[in-house]
């Protein structure tokens, strides 16, 4: 297995090493590099994007990979069996296919920076493109990983990069509590993804997801011990359903928590604090992408679940809609965008969550280009409007950036909906798997279909409300009226993500497949490769789901398209009554009481704060409280109780002798008496 | 013979009228003196038993106590004598400078 | 002969350093804590022992030269190390060396005493983790109270005395207790000499008899909750930790950092050492094992609960080294390679993390003479190189994969998580887990409030950029954080070798 | 040839007495050199003879120690006149710690007598006190026994109130002597009521009538028990007949309180250690060892808890005597038979290396008068910068007394407790353990003082007093080195005890 897939660990490495060469310029504080430090990220991610594709080419060959490359902490203990702690390289159809999305949209990221904040004359840049290469690689490790202890490993210095990009401006009072709420509320799901895989290890012994024939990794353990082919060792009393169950649901926080699904959501919007081209990296392929990524990559784990997947389903589809919802109201053009992510990644956790493995990986690829896309898009937009986000202030930008503006149309569509353009196929599978699934006697699923469906027309409109509300009408400021030109390292990125927005569907046109019969199902026969554990029809074997049909297969498709796309073009039909004007207002007040919560989405944030301000702080206090008075004070009595009683005892001495004397003889008085009687020789 | 309890009753009575004169004088020289009640108490333990005994360990040893009393009483009136000196005064109370 | 030379040259060089001239003592006392460290490491270099020092391991470097026989028992000069304590003398000497020179800024009165009682507590803690007679190792131990005593009392804070004498007297309450504890079992033994081994292995072999009154069962629990009483103090666990935030607060910066690198490993190593390698069958009782492993999990809880409610950094610092020791309580009680394995290398990795963090704080308090969270903002403006070390140390303090302590913290979980010692051990677990949360909440608030935003200082002094030497060692502590992050093997492996034995008497798993 | 020098059979027996004599002749010398000329007070040949006679004991008794005169290695112990005296590893070890302490305070005494008169019946009286000390170590009869505590005593009340123009010095003589008196009468009586019940004196005598049939006599005997140890807690000022301590170390100038601590206590646990170990058998009426154990925890305790809260040095030194004559009682309190020497032996060690630390806190607090520092441990704040060699060593002690490495008192202090564990007396050592870390507390206010605290106004310490200085700094020498160096120490003591015990 040698060649193309020795030089894996170097897409990892390549951007660890900008990392670390713009760690060094940062610590000179000279001005050592050019462009702040950009072109050893650029070639960095330019080579990983290259080894990425030949990756993907030797996969398309029908090869894969997986081999552990260093023992982190292994055969620790002689004489019992160990736990093999292991960093490893898997290079199958999923992750060669995440390798593309990550260090292309990392390169577009790169040279999309330059304009963004070279051009702007930000400072700080090595720190900057440090954190960006640090954020690259850490995902690619994350993506590579071969177990589930490095992808958690590799998990958390992602959350880390995160904090560190999202903070980037610290002088500022908005951008470090973003940062820090960013890190927290994903920590709070990484502790359960943590104690789940402390869990794994437990009960499997490996947390390999491939493993080999002899040793499989847990999911294929997990499948065998629930047909009574291998012992696991389950906790709490628990059979292995149930603790399988447990600790899926376990691993599962750490997703909720990164791909920012209810309740764990908050942090999200509030990260738009950051630099936008990180905004991108974070939403399109890096830090949210992350934690579908990890469902799929042990979907086999999950497949032998129901409720785990119940569970998975329902939260992805409550967050598709919930999210969606709170996208309508919003004012800054990030705000709408980092909703609008949410609710993606909700559908994406609604597929995985129904069975859809290849709607779900699918959708993740079209998201990735498009979102992508809206967010650099926004980001051109922002810098031409010098850094002023809210949409009530632009309008009319359409002929003053039309570069800008047709690929983040592009986009805007793919993220709608419609069709042709990426987003219509993947959601369109989505919501295919869910139905057919639901209707195979899980009705489970049709409320999660339900919440998928209500959430398209929501969707296109807040999608498109954004786009008239931008682009259209007539400038309503200054800065809208003479925005700042962007030059070629904005429009490149811009001009590829639009290409890949609109095209991206045809790597799975499943619709057609099925009405044609023509193999264009693509990458679900690309997901189908590989490891015949990891295989789509493997994961179809091993789910809990049937399908079923209204009427044909082909009724459904058609109707399941039909009636996706009409929800979108209604959507987007009522954005253009409202706000394809020339002078658009807001239509909140319409809303009613709704308004108010929209606007402070569900109150989520502050019944979290709350918790935080409220509950736990003071119950910190009062724990300070107790230690310095309760605990502190019984040891400071301790002495106070001694001193005090020592003040009293020497009180015995009152330094006249004649008392001494008294008290002499008393005292051997007091002697001769008890020991006479202990003796046996006075009374 | 007198029994040989009786001595130790006496010898007792004394060393208590001892303890008791020295309980309740103030006076340096009476507390002096009670103690050399005490001793002779033990003097008359000592000769007492020594007889009973049949050896002179005892009369030996008495000697050796009055003679130790003698001393002591020597000792003990220098100290009064200063003490006089310097609380113009024989009465053992005054002396309580230092206390606690 | 190396443990010798070692604890030897430490001793000589603080008496050289304390009769050295004031201008001269901390770079001699740098210069010559350079020695200690290029022993330990030497010793690391040809370190080749297997076992566990105390169950007929090899010993290495090994010397026993007969001191004194009392009441019919040898004490011995009985020195060596083993897998377990090898890896905290290389953590003493080049922990010391850094905390000597992070006292360069700081320290600017009777320098040369304040070495010479560096380099005397450091030859004292190195005396604490080689020596293997009782006696011996017990003069080390209560040695290292003096000179910690007066580097509290001395160059401490506003309420350095009462930190002082607070830390002074409860700890050497402890070890009395602990003394007794211990001596009532060995004189139930059939031994001949203070040698923890012979110890060991004597109880092992189920030698103890009984004593007033109590059979051999009862005297190990009793003399087991007296050293588990005793050490608790030291490392410590609630409720016995109320000492440690007010010495940590009144310590100057090496001091603290001393306290909380090596100082409190003491204990927990003692921990290891006498109650859960001697004692095991009382530790594994359910009943005991359940109260050791909740009093483990509310050290964890509650010691992070008290550091977010503080306002002071380095009192912040200090509770959570309370919920770090938590850990390392649950990772022992665990009795699987990777539990006690695992609170080995914690004390290790917290040994450099909260070294780091003190040493942070201090370089900070440097410039702006407070550490109070309200009193400054935006220190990351003024400070960028020591704030960005900072915030790794804080990010490694948090368990941040690929640093110390989340290899350490990780081993300990996934040790008492399949532990068959603790009564449902993944409860157990997963509340203690809970703490990198916590910490993640208190260090980044603090951070956020004091780190960044815009900047601006309460108090009315010049911030000027720190010097190379006040930067230097937090960046070299910041390394070795990485570095064992990155290859735990770099100790984990001979940590678990003398690990080993230890668990296989329990019939513990990995 | 020289382990076989000292052979009972190479010399005359009578020479094993030579310590004794040694002390006892130099005493009488200072008379004939102040006699000469009483108008020339001679202080450095006074203090020299002192001292060389101190010395010359000192190394008698280490000679003969080491030779073996007196203990098992060669014929055992020696015993002389009619049995009355003996001279064994017990009485040896002893007289060199008393001789030790003498030689301490008598070159401390140089300087603080500087200036004063009656230097030569100073250092007379001192060194007759340390015969009668010499001699309570080797009395084997409680005739030798009290004859040898009023030797000892008597001086000392003089002593004690040898600043006869300082009332504190006079009262805290006449507290001293009145409590000296009324003890010595007890003593004395309960001697009389001993040898009513056995007829003997001697100490094996009384040993082998006590442990037969008493008929009758058991109450006379438990009395007359019951107020010897009254005696000896006398002399070591153990709870009830304390009370004369506090005062007398306090008023008395300040080498003589050390000495008085240190080697008049330890002589009260020689002479006590003995007679109890060899002439009451552990049956005999009186349960001596609860007694000693009620004694020790009320002795410890009243010590420590009041010194906890002095205000000045030198009575918390007071005090602190107190609480360690407590831990030295443990000796007896632990002592269980056969296997008692080692914990006998361990309060034997406790007490030698009592001897150097406490002596030398007493002479650093002499040190501080004779500079008229002030005598509360305010007064003390600063003192570290002015005088840091003397403080390095007023904390050495200090600390030691406390029982911290790496000083002698560690280990004295641990082996007692590790003894009351070994007897099954673990609860002995818990209270010593409460009191011990009380006793860190107070001790540690000196040091405290004197490093921590910043000086309250400003003042010269004048001259350097080079004699007291070198016996603070030798003294914490001796307690320093006596840490590595307390093999010898400890097995010397072990072995002596051990073969007193019957």
């Amino acid at each position: 297995m040698a060649g193309i897939f020795d030089f894996a660990p170097a897409i990892v490495l390549l951007p660890f090493l900008s990392f670390l060469i713009a760690v060094g310029t940062a610590l000179s504080g000279r001005d050592l590099l050019p462009k702040g430090g950009a072109i050893p990220g650029i070639a960095a991610t330019g080579g990983s994007l290259v080894l990425s594709v030949a990756m993907a080419a030797a996969v398309a060959g029908g090869e894969v990979y997986d081999e552990t490359i260093y023992a982190w902490a292994a055969g620790a203990v002689p004489g019992s069996e160990g736990l093999e702690l292991t960093f490893g390289v898997l290079i199958d159809p999923l992750s060669a296919m995440m390798l593309v999305i990550v260090t292309l949209i990392a390169l577009l990221v790169h040279v999309f920076s330059l304009g963004y904040m070279n051009d702007d004359g930000q400072t700080g840049l090595p720190r900057y493109y440090a954190g960006l290469g640090l954020f690259t690689a850490s995902m690619l490790g994350f993506v590579v990983a071969d177990n589930l202890l490095m992808a958690f490993m590799f998990f958390e210095l992602v959350g880390l990069c995160s904090y560190l990009l999202i903070g980037f401006h610290f002088r500022e009072p908005g951008p470090p509590s973003a940062a820090k709420k960013a890190f927290l509320v994903t920590r709070f799901g990484d502790y359960f993804f943590l104690v789940g895989v402390v869990a794994v290890f437990a009960t499997f012994g490996t947390a390999q997801f491939v493993g080999t024939e002899s040793a499989p990794g847990f999911p294929v353990l997990a499948e065998q011990a629930l047909h009574g082919e291998f012992t696991a060792n389950t906790f709490l009393g628990l059979g292995p359903q149930a603790w399988f169950t447990v600790v899926g649901l376990l691993v599962l926080g750490g997703v909720i928590g990164k791909s920012a699904q209810f309740p764990l959501h908050t942090w999200l919007p509030d990260a738009m604090e950051g630099p936008t081209p990180v905004s991108a990296l974070i939403h399109a392929a890096t830090m949210v992408a992350a934690g579908v990524y990890l469902v799929a990559r042990m979907y086999g784990f999950y497949a032998v679940s129901p409720t785990a997947l119940g569970v998975i389903a329902l939260v992805g589809g409550f967050t598709a809609l919930f999210a969606g919802t709170m996208g309508v109201v919003k004012r800054e053009l990030k705000q709408v965008l980092a909703y609008s992510t949410i609710s993606q990644y909700g559908y994406m956790m609604l597929a995985l969550g129904a069975g859809g493995y290849v709607a779900a990986t699918f959708h993740l690829l079209t998201h990735a280009f498009f979102k992508a896309l809206l967010f650099l898009g926004a980001g051109s937009v922002i810098l031409a409007m010098h850094h002023n986000e809210n949409m009530w202030d632009m309008g009319g930008l359409k002929d003053k950036m039309p570069v800008t503006y047709y690929s983040f149309l592009a986009g805007s569509l793919a993220l709608a909906g419609i069709f042709p353009f990426a987003g219509f196929w993947s959601k369109d599978e989505i919501l295919f798997e869910t139905l057919v699934h639901g209707l195979g006697g899980s009705p489970l699923l049709l409320l999660g279909y339900a919440f998928g469906l209500l959430a398209v027309p929501v969707t296109a409109f807040y999608t498109f409300r954004m786009v008239y509300l931008t682009f259209h009408g007539e400038p309503r400021t200054e800065q809208a009226e003479s925005p700042e030109p962007v030059r070629w390292n904005v429009k490149g990125p811009l001009a590829v993500l639009g290409v890949l927005a609109t095209v991206a569907g045809a790597v799975n046109l499943a619709p057609v497949a099925v009405l044609t019969g023509a193999h264009v199902d693509f990458l679900h026969s690309w997901l189908d490769g590989g490891f015949s554990a990891l295989t789509v029809h493997h994961y179809e074997e091993i789910d809990p789901y049937a399908s079923a049909y209204l009427g044909g297969e082909v009724t459904t498709v058609l109707l399941g398209a039909a009636v996706s796309l009409g929800l979108a073009l209604l959507g987007l039909g009522l954005a253009y009554r409202l706000y394809a004007v020339p002078e658009p207002v807001e239509h909140t007040d319409k809303l009613g009481s709704v308004k108010g919560l929209l606007y402070d989405n569900y109150y989520q944030d502050e019944y979290q704060v709350y918790l935080a301000n409220r509950v736990v702080l003071p119950l910190a206090r009062a724990a300070d409280t107790f230690d310095q008075g309760v605990i502190d004070g019984a040891v400071n009595a301790v002495s106070s109780v001694s001193l005090f009683s020592g003040s009293r005892i020497r009180r015995i001495q009152t330094g006249v002798v004649s008392n001494y004397a008294a008290l002499v003889t008393l005292g051997l008085t007091a002697l001769l008496v008890v020991f006479g009687v202990l003796g046996g020789w006075l009374l | 013979m007198v029994p040989p309890q009786y001595y130790l009753v006496l010898a007792a009575a004394v060393f208590c009228i001892g303890v008791f004169g020295l309980l309740t004088r103030k006076n340096a020289l009476l507390f002096l003196m009670s103690v050399e009640l005490m001793l002779n108490a033990a003097n008359i333990n000592l000769v007492a038993f020594s007889y009973y005994w049949g050896n002179v360990t005892g009369q030996t040893f008495g000697l050796f106590t009055m003679a130790l009393a003698a001393a002591e009483v020597a000792v003990g009136i220098g100290i009064i004598l200063v003490l006089y000196r310097n609380f113009k005064d024989v009465d053992v109370t005054e002396a309580a400078t230092m206390r606690w | 002969m190396i443990i010798e030379a070692l604890i030897g040259v430490t001793f000589l060089a603080a008496l050289v350093v304390m009769l050295a001239p004031d201008e001269y003592a901390g770079k001699l006392a740098f210069a010559l804590s350079l020695l200690p460290v290029a022993g330990s490491l030497w010793m690391w270099a040809g370190f080749d022992a297997g076992g566990n020092a105390l169950m007929a391991g090899s010993i290495a470097y090994q010397t026993q030269l007969d001191w004194l026989t009392v009441a019919g028992y040898d004490l011995q000069w009985f020195v060596g190390v083993d897998g377990i304590s090898l890896p905290l003398v290389v953590l003493s000497t080049v922990l010391s060396s850094l905390a000597i020179v992070s006292a360069w800024t700081p320290i600017d009165t009777r320098q040369s005493q304040f070495y010479g009682l560096m380099l005397f507590m450091e030859a004292n803690l190195l005396g604490v983790f080689t020596a293997l007679d009782f006696f011996l190792w017990f003069v080390f131990w209560e040695a290292v109270l003096v000179p910690m005593y007066f580097l509290i009392g001395v160059w401490g804070g506003p309420r350095r005395k009462y930190a002082a004498i607070k830390f002074f007297v409860y700890t050497n309450i402890a070890s009395l207790v602990m003394f007794i504890g211990f001596m009532a079992l060995v004189f139930n033994l059939p031994v001949s000499s203070f040698g923890l081994p012979e110890i060991t292995q004597a109880l092992q072999a189920g030698k103890l008899s009984g004593f007033v009154g109590l059979d051999p069962a009862t005297l190990k629990l009793a003399a087991f909750t007296a050293m588990f009483a005793g050490f608790a103090v030291k490392v410590p666990i609630v409720p016995f930790h109320t000492w440690l935030p007010d010495a940590h607060v009144e310590a100057p910066t090496p001091v603290s950092v001393m306290l909380a690198g090596v100082l409190l490993k003491m204990g927990t190593y003692a921990l290891l050492r006498f109650n859960f390698t001697m004692l095991p069958d009382v530790a594994t009782r359910p009943l005991v094992a359940t109260v050791i492993a909740a009093v483990a999990v509310v050290s964890v809880i509650y010691g992070a609960m008290l550091a977010l409610a503080q306002q002071d950094l380095k009192r912040i610092v200090a509770y959570s080294s309370v919920s770090s020791m938590g850990y390392v309580i649950l990772g022992l009680i665990a009795y699987t390679g990777l539990g006690i394995g695992g609170a080995t290398f914690q004390m290790v990795a917290h040994g450099l993390i909260s070294g780091l963090m003190f040493m942070a704080v201090g370089v900070i308090y440097n410039v702006t003479h407070t550490r109070m969270v309200g009193d400054m903002s935006g220190m990351a403006d003024r400070m960028p190189v020591t704030v960005g070390i900072l915030v790794a140390g804080a990010f490694g303090y948090m368990g941040l994969p690929l640093m110390a302590g989340f290899a350490a913290e990780y081993f300990i979980f996934q040790g008492a998580f399949a532990s068959t010692v603790i009564p449902s051990a993944p409860l157990f677990t997963a509340a203690s887990m809970f703490g990198i949360v916590i910490v993640a909440g208190y260090l980044l608030f603090a951070m956020q409030r004091t780190l960044f935003g815009e900047f601006s200082l309460e108090t009315d002094y010049e911030v000027r950029r720190a010097h190379f030497h006040d930067v230097a060692p937090l960046a070299v502590l910041l390394l070795c954080t990485i570095a064992l992050g990155v290859a735990p093997n770099i100790f984990f492996e001979m940590i678990t070798d003398a690990i080993e034995p230890v668990v296989a008497v329990v019939g513990g798993g990995a | 040839m020289e382990p076989a020098l000292l052979q009972a059979d190479q010399l005359p027996t009578w020479t094993a007495l030579a310590p004794v004599l040694a002390l006892a002749v130099t005493g009488l010398l200072l008379l004939v050199i102040d006699s000469i000329d009483p108008n020339d007070t001679r202080p450095t040949l006074l203090a020299g003879v002192g001292t060389v006679g101190a010395l010359a004991a000192l190394g008698l008794a280490g000679w003969f120690l080491s030779a073996g005169t007196g203990q098992p290695s060669t014929n055992g112990a020696i015993t002389l006149y009619g049995d009355a005296l003996i001279v064994d590893g017990m009485t040896l070890f002893f007289q060199a710690l008393f001789a030790s302490v003498t030689a301490l305070v008598v070159v401390a005494s140089y300087d603080y007598l500087r200036g004063r008169a009656y230097q030569a019946e100073f250092y007379a009286l001192m060194l007759f006190a340390a015969t009668g000390m010499a001699l309570m170590a080797a009395a084997n009869s409680l005739a030798v026994a009290f004859v040898a505590l009023e030797l000892a005593s008597l001086p000392s009340y003089a002593l004690v109130a040898f600043l006869k123009r300082d009332t504190g010095s006079v009262e805290a003589g006449l507290k001293y002597f009145l409590i000296g008196a009324l003890s010595s009468a007890v003593f004395a009586f309960g001697i009389s009521l001993v040898y009513a019940a056995t007829g003997s004196l001697l100490l094996p005598d009384v040993y082998e009538a006590l442990a037969g049939d008493l008929t009758g006599l058991t109450g006379v005997a438990g009395v007359g028990i019951l107020m010897v140890a009254g005696g000896f807690a006398f002399k070591t000022a153990s709870v009830p007949f304390h009370f004369w301590a506090p005062e007398a170390y306090e008023g008395a100038p300040a080498p003589v309180s050390g000495f008085l601590s240190s080697a008049s206590k330890a002589a009260g646990f020689a002479v006590a250690f003995r007679v109890f170990v060899t002439g009451f058998p552990l049956e005999a009426g009186v349960d001596w060892v609860l007694l000693f154990q009620v004694l020790a925890v009320v002795t410890m305790t009243l010590g420590n808890f009041a010194a906890a809260t002095q205000e000045e040095v030198k009575r918390m030194l007071a005090y602190s005597s107190i609480g360690h004559a407590g831990y030295a009682l443990i000796g007896l309190a632990a002592f269980t038979g056969a296997a008692g020497g080692d914990v006998l032996g361990a309060s034997m060690a406790h007490l030698l290396v009592y001897g150097f630390m406490n002596t030398g806190a007493f002479l650093f607090v002499a040190l501080a008068e004779h500079w008229g520092v002030g005598r509360t441990f305010d007064d003390y704040a600063g003192l570290a910068s002015k005088a840091p060699v003397a403080s390095v060593a007023m904390s050495v002690f200090m600390f030691s007394l406390a029982g911290l490495p790496p000083f002698g008192g560690f280990f004295s202090k641990y082996f007692l407790f590790m003894g009351a564990v070994d007897a099954g007396f673990w609860w002995l050592a818990a209270v010593g353990a409460v009191n011990s870390a009380l006793s860190l507390f107070y001790y540690s206010r000196v040091v405290k003082a004197l490093w921590l605290d910043d000086a309250v106004s400003e003042f010269e310490l004048g001259s350097t007093p080079t004699a007291l200085y070198a016996a603070v700094v030798f003294a914490a020498l001796a307690t320093v080195l006596l840490l590595p160096g307390f093999g010898p120490v400890i097995e010397t003591a072990q072995s002596a005890a051990a073969a007193i015990v019957p």
